[in-house]
C-alpha cells in the first residue's frame, strides 16, 4: 500500500475499533438493542479488501457488518444512528446491527441468514455481468456459513458463470461456539475451491496489507473475466459472538496467543517503522477518529425515530403496474 | 386471438426480452425448451446469455436472481414446478420478501419468478402441490395465479413494472387451454380479482384452474335456476377483497373454492376477513370447498376424488342456499 | 413445583433422554449451551453422542434427523430460531411430512424438532417472525406451540411418543416465565386445545404467548364488566375446534389473536372453519387481531407497535360486544 | 464375483432391463400414468452396488428407483402394481413410479425432489451409528443431484461424523437435457470428495463387476468405522429422462458410442467366455425373467385399487399421545 491508502486503512481500522468499543458501550447502557456482533479484531480484514474495491464495486456481507458498511465509506453517523433505530440510519431504523444497507456506497446490505447472501453475491456479479459493467462484487462470511448449501450452490454457479466475484471468508475459528474442526470435514477453508475449479488462497487476516494484496490480484482476475476466487482471511474476534456471549467455549490461552496479532498496533508499528507514517500523523488520524464516533453518538442521540408510516410504505416499493 | 395459455406466456416473454436487461434463467429452459415447452426454440432465437440454463440448485438460483435485480438487471426465473421453490423457500421469504423493507426501503428486488403449480397428473406427493397459498401469506412478495391466457399474458407483462419479487402460479393443466388475447400489450393489473361470470344468487370464489372449475359449476348451477357469479381473484398477494365485498353485498351468499387442502392457500384468511368486514351481508356462513389435507395420492382416481369438481361445488352451493 | 418455561422443557428433555434411542442434535446446543440455553450442561452430562452439535446446515441436520428417525432412533432436533427452518422447508414439508403418507403409511418418521419463535427483541426482520403457521398448514406434520411450563413440559413428554414428525415452537419471551408443573411425568395430549381462563360474556382464541397477553387483556375486559373466556390452542395441527365451539356456543362472540400478521398463522383457518360450523352461534364476526403484515421493523417502539397488545386486544373485544 | 452371484446379477440385470421394457410399453397404454423415468442401461449400476450390500442394510434413492427396487429384493408384482397404482403396489398405490418403499427389504424410498433424500441418507446411516447397528446406507442419486446445496450438507456430516453411507453417484452426464459440463464446475463428480476428506473413486457403471467390487470395498469401510466414501459410475441412459422426453439434446452420434457398453450383453459375453455360465443357463435365466415380468403385469392387471380411506389413513400414523 502506498502512503495515501496506508493512512486510509489505518483512519478506517481504528475507526472500526473505536466505533466498535462505543457501541458495545451504548449496548450496554441499553441505547442499542437487539444481537450486536462486534468487529473487534477482524478490521483488517474488511478494511484490507475493500481498499482494493472501486466505489462502484459492490460488496455484501453478513450480520457482522459494522467494519465492511465504515470502509465501504458509510458515515460513522449512519451507522451509530441505524444501530440506534432511528431514521436517520443507513436502514431508516428498520434494519437494525444485522442489516445495514447503504446502495449510494453498492454496500448492498448485511444478512442474518448464515450463508443466505452468498448466492446473492453471486446473483449481483449475475447482474453486473449482463449489464456489461466493469464491475466487481465481494461477498464477506464466516467459517460457518461454509456448510450451508448455498455456499457451494453460489461458488459452483459462480464458476460455471465465470462471474465477476472474490468469494471472501472470515475464518476466526468459531461460529458462535463450535470450533471449525468439529463440523467441517475440511478446515481449510480455501481447499474447498478445488471442489469449483477456481483459485482459492489464504491469507493473514492479521495483515490488512496481505489482505490488501490477495483481494487486489482476486479482483483483478474478476475484472478481466478470469471468474470467482474463494480468499481465506484467517483472523481473531477478540470479544465474544455477540455481547450475550461469554465466550467459554474458549481458552484465555487461546485468546492470549491472537492478543499480539492485533491487526491495529501492528499495522501502526510498520508504518512508523518503514517511514510511511509519523508518530503525530497517526495520533492526528486517532484524534479524528474519536471525535468522529462521538460526533456519531451525538448524531444518534439527537435523530428521530422512524414512524409506523415508514415501516408500512417502505413493505413494497411503489407499484407501477396496480390499478388506481 | 384465440392463443393457449402457453402461447399467451410465450408472448409475454418474448415483451419482456425486448428490454435489453432483461433474461430469462432456470433448469433445462433452453436445450431442453423447459419442461412444460413454455421456452421452447428460445435458446435458438435469443442465444445463451439471455436465456440461461442453471445448474439443479433452486437456493441459488433464486438467490442468484435476486442479487442480478438488486444489480439493476431484470431476471425472469422459471423454477421448473412449485414443489421446488420450497427448496428457495429462505431465499424468498427471509430474502427477496424482506430486503426492501428492511432496508428502509432503499433497495429494491424486482424478481419476476414464474413456476408451476397444481395436482392431478399422477405425480405423487412431492410433485402435486399448489403452495402459491405459502408464498400468498409473506408480506413484501406478490403473488399472481392466472386462470385464462390473457390473465397469463397480461399480468406477466405488468411484472416487468413491478419493482418488488413477483411470483407467478401457473397451472400444468391450463397450458392448453384457449383463449382470447389481445394482439396489442394488454397489461392485467397485479392488484385486481376478476368477474368471470356475473350472477345475482350466489358467489363462487377461486383463482388459477379452480376459477375455471367454478365456471363449469356455474353452468351446473344455472341448469338448476340459480345465478351465480364467479370471481378469478388471480392476484393473491395483494388480495382484492373489495371485488368480492361488492358481489357478496349482491348474492349474500359465497363458496369459495380451493384446489389445496383447507389451511394451505389464501382461502381461510379470505373468508376471515370477508366475515368480519360484511357480516351482515351475510345471509349464512361461506362456505368451503378445498382439497383434502393430504399427500396427494398417486392413484388415479384417488388423486382425482381428492380435489373440488364442478359436481361438489355445486353441491356446496345448493345446501349452503337450502339451509 | 413452580418453574420457568426453559426448565420445564429442560426437564422434558432428560426425560426423553432417558430412552437410549432419544438424543438431541442442533446448532450450538453442546459446547456452547443452546441460543437460550436450553441445553445447558447437558453436553457434560450425556456426552457428545447424546447431545450433538451440528455444523451450520439446516436443511441437512433436519433430512438427517428424518433419516435417523427411519432407522428407528429417536432424534431431537433443536432448530436455533424458527427463521432458519426455512432453510429446512424442503427438508420439513415435501420429506417428513410425506414420507408416510407416501409409503402408503409403511414408513414412520418419529421426529421432534423444537425451535424458537417469536418477534420483541430487536433482531430485525429475518430474526422476528413466527413460522409456525406456514407449518401448520402441512398435512403429515403435527405442530405444537405450548405457552405455559406445564405445556411445555408435557407437550414435550408426549412428542416422544408419536410416531409422526412433530414441529414444537417454543416462544423465546417466554422462557423465563413461570407457572406450576406436576413433579410426576405429567404428559399434555397433542390435541386438545386448553382453557386457561373460563368466562361467559367472549371468547378469546389464541396460542403461545398471544395466549398469555389474551389474560392480561381478559382482566382489563373484567374490570369492564366482561368475563372473557380465554382458549390456548396449544396444538396448531391438528386444530381442536371442538373446544372452540363449545366456547362459542356460550359466548356467542369471539376474537382471534396472532403475534404475526394475518394469513401468516392459523387465524384465517380457524375462523374459516368456525363461522362455516356454527355459523348460527354468532352473534357478530369472529374479530381477527394480529399483527401487522411487515417485515418486523428493529426500532424498539415500532416494533412493540407491530404486534398485539392487551389493551389492543380488548379494545376489539369492546367493539364487537358493543357493535 | 463368484459364479452364484454372477447368476443373480445377471438375473436381477435382466429382469430390471425387461421389466423397464414392459413398463414403457404399459404406459403407452395408459395403463401407467405420471412420470416414467426408465433405468434402461444404467443396469450395471444398481446390481452391483446393491450386490456388495447384505439383506438389512438400507438404501434410498432418487424417483429413477424401479431398478433399485428390484436389486434390494423387491418382487416385480409390488413394484409393477405400484406403477399400475393399486393397493397391492409396494407403496400401495399412494405413492407411484418416484416413491417405491420395502422398509422389509430395506428400500427406504424413491424420492422425486432432486437431492433431497442424500441427507436423509446421511440420517439413516446417523440411525445405524446411534443404535450401534453393524449396518451401512447406500444413497443412489444422479450428476445432476450434486449441484443441490443438500449434496454438499449430506457429504460434510456424514465426514465429520464418519458414518457407515456409501454416497453413490449414477453419471449418466445429463441432467434431463442438461449435460454436465454446463452446470457443473467439475465435472469429475468423484473429485468433489477431496472437499469433504473422503475417498473417492470414479468406476465403469456399464460393468456391473467393476460396480461391485468398488462398492465392496466402500462398503467395508463404511462398516469398519471409516466413514463415508463418495463413488461415481460412468453410464448411459438408453432411454429419455421421462416417456415425454424426445431427447433432442443429445446427438445421436453419442448414443451410438454407447450402444456397445450395454452392460448385459456385456457381462452376457464375460459370463460365457470365463465359463461362469452356459449359453443354456442364462437362456433359462431370460426365459424365468420374461415369465415373472408377465406375471407382475398380470398381477398388477387383477389387483384392486385403494381407497379413500387408505390415503386418509395414512397421512399419519395412529396418535400415541392423543386424548380420546
Ligand atoms: C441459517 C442460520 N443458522 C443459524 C444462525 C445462528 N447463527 C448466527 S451467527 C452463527 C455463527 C456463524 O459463524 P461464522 O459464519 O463463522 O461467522 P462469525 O460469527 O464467526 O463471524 C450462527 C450459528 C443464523 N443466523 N442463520
Ligand atoms: C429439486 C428438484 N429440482 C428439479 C427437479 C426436476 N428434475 C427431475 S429429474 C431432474 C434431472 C436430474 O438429473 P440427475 O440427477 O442427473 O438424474 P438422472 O435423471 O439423470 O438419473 C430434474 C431437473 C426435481 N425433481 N427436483
Ligand atoms: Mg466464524
Ligand atoms: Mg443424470
Amino acid at each position: 500500500m502506498d502512503r495515501e491508502l496506508s493512512l486510509r486503512a489505518y483512519h478506517q481500522m481504528a475507526l472500526i475499533r473505536l466505533f466498535e468499543d462505543k457501541a458495545g458501550e451504548q449496548y450496554g447502557r441499553g441505547k442499542i438493542g437487539g444481537f450486536l456482533h462486534l468487529y473487534i479484531g477482524e478490521e483488517a480484514c474488511a478494511v484490507g479488501a475493500i481498499a482494493a474495491l472501486r466505489h462502484e464495486d459492490y460488496v455484501i456481507t453478513h450480520y457482522r457488518d459494522h467494519g465492511h458498511a465504515l470502509a465501504k465509506g458509510c458515515s460513522a453517523r449512519a451507522v451509530m444512528a441505524e444501530l440506534y433505530g432511528k431514521r436517520t440510519g443507513v436502514s431508516k431504523g428498520l434494519g437494525g446491527s444485522m442489516h445495514l444497507f447503504c446502495p449510494e456506497n453498492r454496500l448492498m446490505g448485511g444478512y442474518a441468514i448464515v450463508g443466505g447472501h452468498i448466492p446473492i453475491g453471486t446473483g449481483l456479479a449475475l447482474g453486473i455481468h449482463k449489464l456489461g459493467q466493469d464491475l466487481v462484487c465481494v461477498v464477506f462470511f464466516g467459517d460457518g456459513a461454509v456448510n450451508e448449501g448455498e455456499f457451494h450452490e453460489a461458488l459452483n454457479m459462480a464458476s460455471v458463470w465465470k462471474l465477476p466475484v472474490v468469494f471472501f471468508c472470515e475464518n476466526n475459528l468459531y461460529a458462535m461456539g463450535t470450533e471449525i474442526s468439529r463440523t467441517s470435514a475440511v478446515t481449510e477453508v480455501y481447499r474447498r475451491a478445488e471442489a469449483y475449479a477456481i483459485p482459492g488462497q489464504r491469507v493473514d487476516g492479521m495483515d490488512v496489507e496481505a489482505v490488501y494484496r490477495a483481494t487486489r490480484e482476486a479482483v483483478a482476475r474478476a475484472r478481466d473475466g478470469g471468474g470467482p476466487t474463494l480468499l481465506e482471511a484467517m483472523t481473531y474476534r477478540f470479544k465474544g459472538h455477540s455481547m450475550a456471549d461469554a465466550v467459554s467455549y474458549r481458552t484465555r490461552d487461546e485468546e492470549a496467543e491472537w492478543r499480539p496479532r492485533d491487526p491495529i498496533p501492528l499495522f501502526r508499528e510498520r508504518l512508523l517503522a518503514d517511514g510511511r507514517a509519523t508518530e503525530e500523523e497517526l495520533t492526528a488520524i486517532e484524534q479524528d477518529v474519536k471525535a468522529e464516533v462521538e460526533d456519531a453518538v451525538h448524531f444518534a442521540e439527537e435523530s428521530p425515530e422512524p414512524t409506523m408510516e415508514d415501516v408500512l410504505s417502505s413493505v413494497y416499493a411503489p407499484c407501477r403496474a396496480c390499478s388506481e | 386471438m384465440l392463443i393457449t395459455y402457453r402461447e399467451a406466456i410465450r408472448q409475454a416473454l418474448r415483451e419482456l426480452l425486448k428490454d435489453p436487461t432483461v433474461f430469462l434463467m432456470g433448469e433445462d429452459i433452453g436445450a431442453y425448451g423447459g419442461a412444460f415447452a413454455v421456452t421452447k426454440g428460445f435458446l435458438e432465437e435469443y442465444g445463451p446469455e439471455r436465456v440461461m440454463d442453471t445448474p439443479i440448485s433452486e437456493s441459488g438460483l433464486v438467490s442468484a436472481a435476486i442479487g442480478a435485480g438488486m444489480a439493476g438487471a431484470h431476471p425472469v426465473v422459471e423454477v421448473m414446478t412449485i414443489n421446488f421453490t420450497l427448496l428457495a423457500f429462505d431465499a424468498l421469504v427471509n430474502h427477496a420478501a424482506k430486503i426492501h423493507g428492511m432496508s428502509g426501503g432503499r433497495v429494491n428486488v424486482p424478481l419476476i419468478l414464474r413456476t408451476v403449480t397444481g395436482s392431478g397428473n399422477q405425480l405423487g406427493a412431492q410433485h402435486s402441490q399448489n403452495i402459491e397459498g405459502h408464498y400468498a401469506m409473506v408480506p413484501g412478495l406478490k403473488v399472481l395465479a392466472p386462470a385464462t391466457p390473457a390473465d397469463a399474458k397480461g399480468l406477466l407483462l405488468s411484472a416487468l413494472y413491478e419493482p418488488n419479487p413477483v411470483f407467478i402460479a401457473e397451472h400444468f393443466a391450463l397450458y392448453n387451454t384457449k383463449g382470447e388475447v389481445d394482439e396489442e400489450r394488454a397489461f392485467v393489473p397485479i392488484n385486481k380479482a376478476s368477474v368471470l361470470r356475473e350472477g345475482t344468487d350466489i358467489t363462487l370464489i377461486a383463482y388459477s384452474r379452480m376459477a375455471i372449475i367454478c365456471m363449469k359449476a356455474a353452468e351446473l348451477l344455472a341448469q338448476d335456476g340459480i345465478s351465480a357469479e364467479v370471481l378469478d381473484m388471480r392476484t393473491l398477494r395483494p388480495l382484492d377483497l373489495d371485488t368480492i365485498f361488492t358481489s357478496i353485498a349482491k348474492t349474500h351468499y359465497a363458496v369459495m373454492v380451493e384446489e389445496t387442502g383447507k389451511g394451505t392457500s389464501i382461502g381461510g384468511s379470505l373468508i376471515a376477513e370477508v366475515q368480519e368486514q360484511i357480516f351482515d351481508e351475510l345471509k349464512g356462513p361461506i362456505r368451503w370447498v378445498a382439497g383434502l389435507p393430504v399427500p396427494v395420492p398417486y392413484n388415479k382416481t384417488l388423486e382425482r376424488e381428492a380435489i373440488p369438481s364442478p359436481d361438489s361445488i355445486a353441491r356446496a352451493a345448493h345446501e349452503l342456499l337450502k339451509a
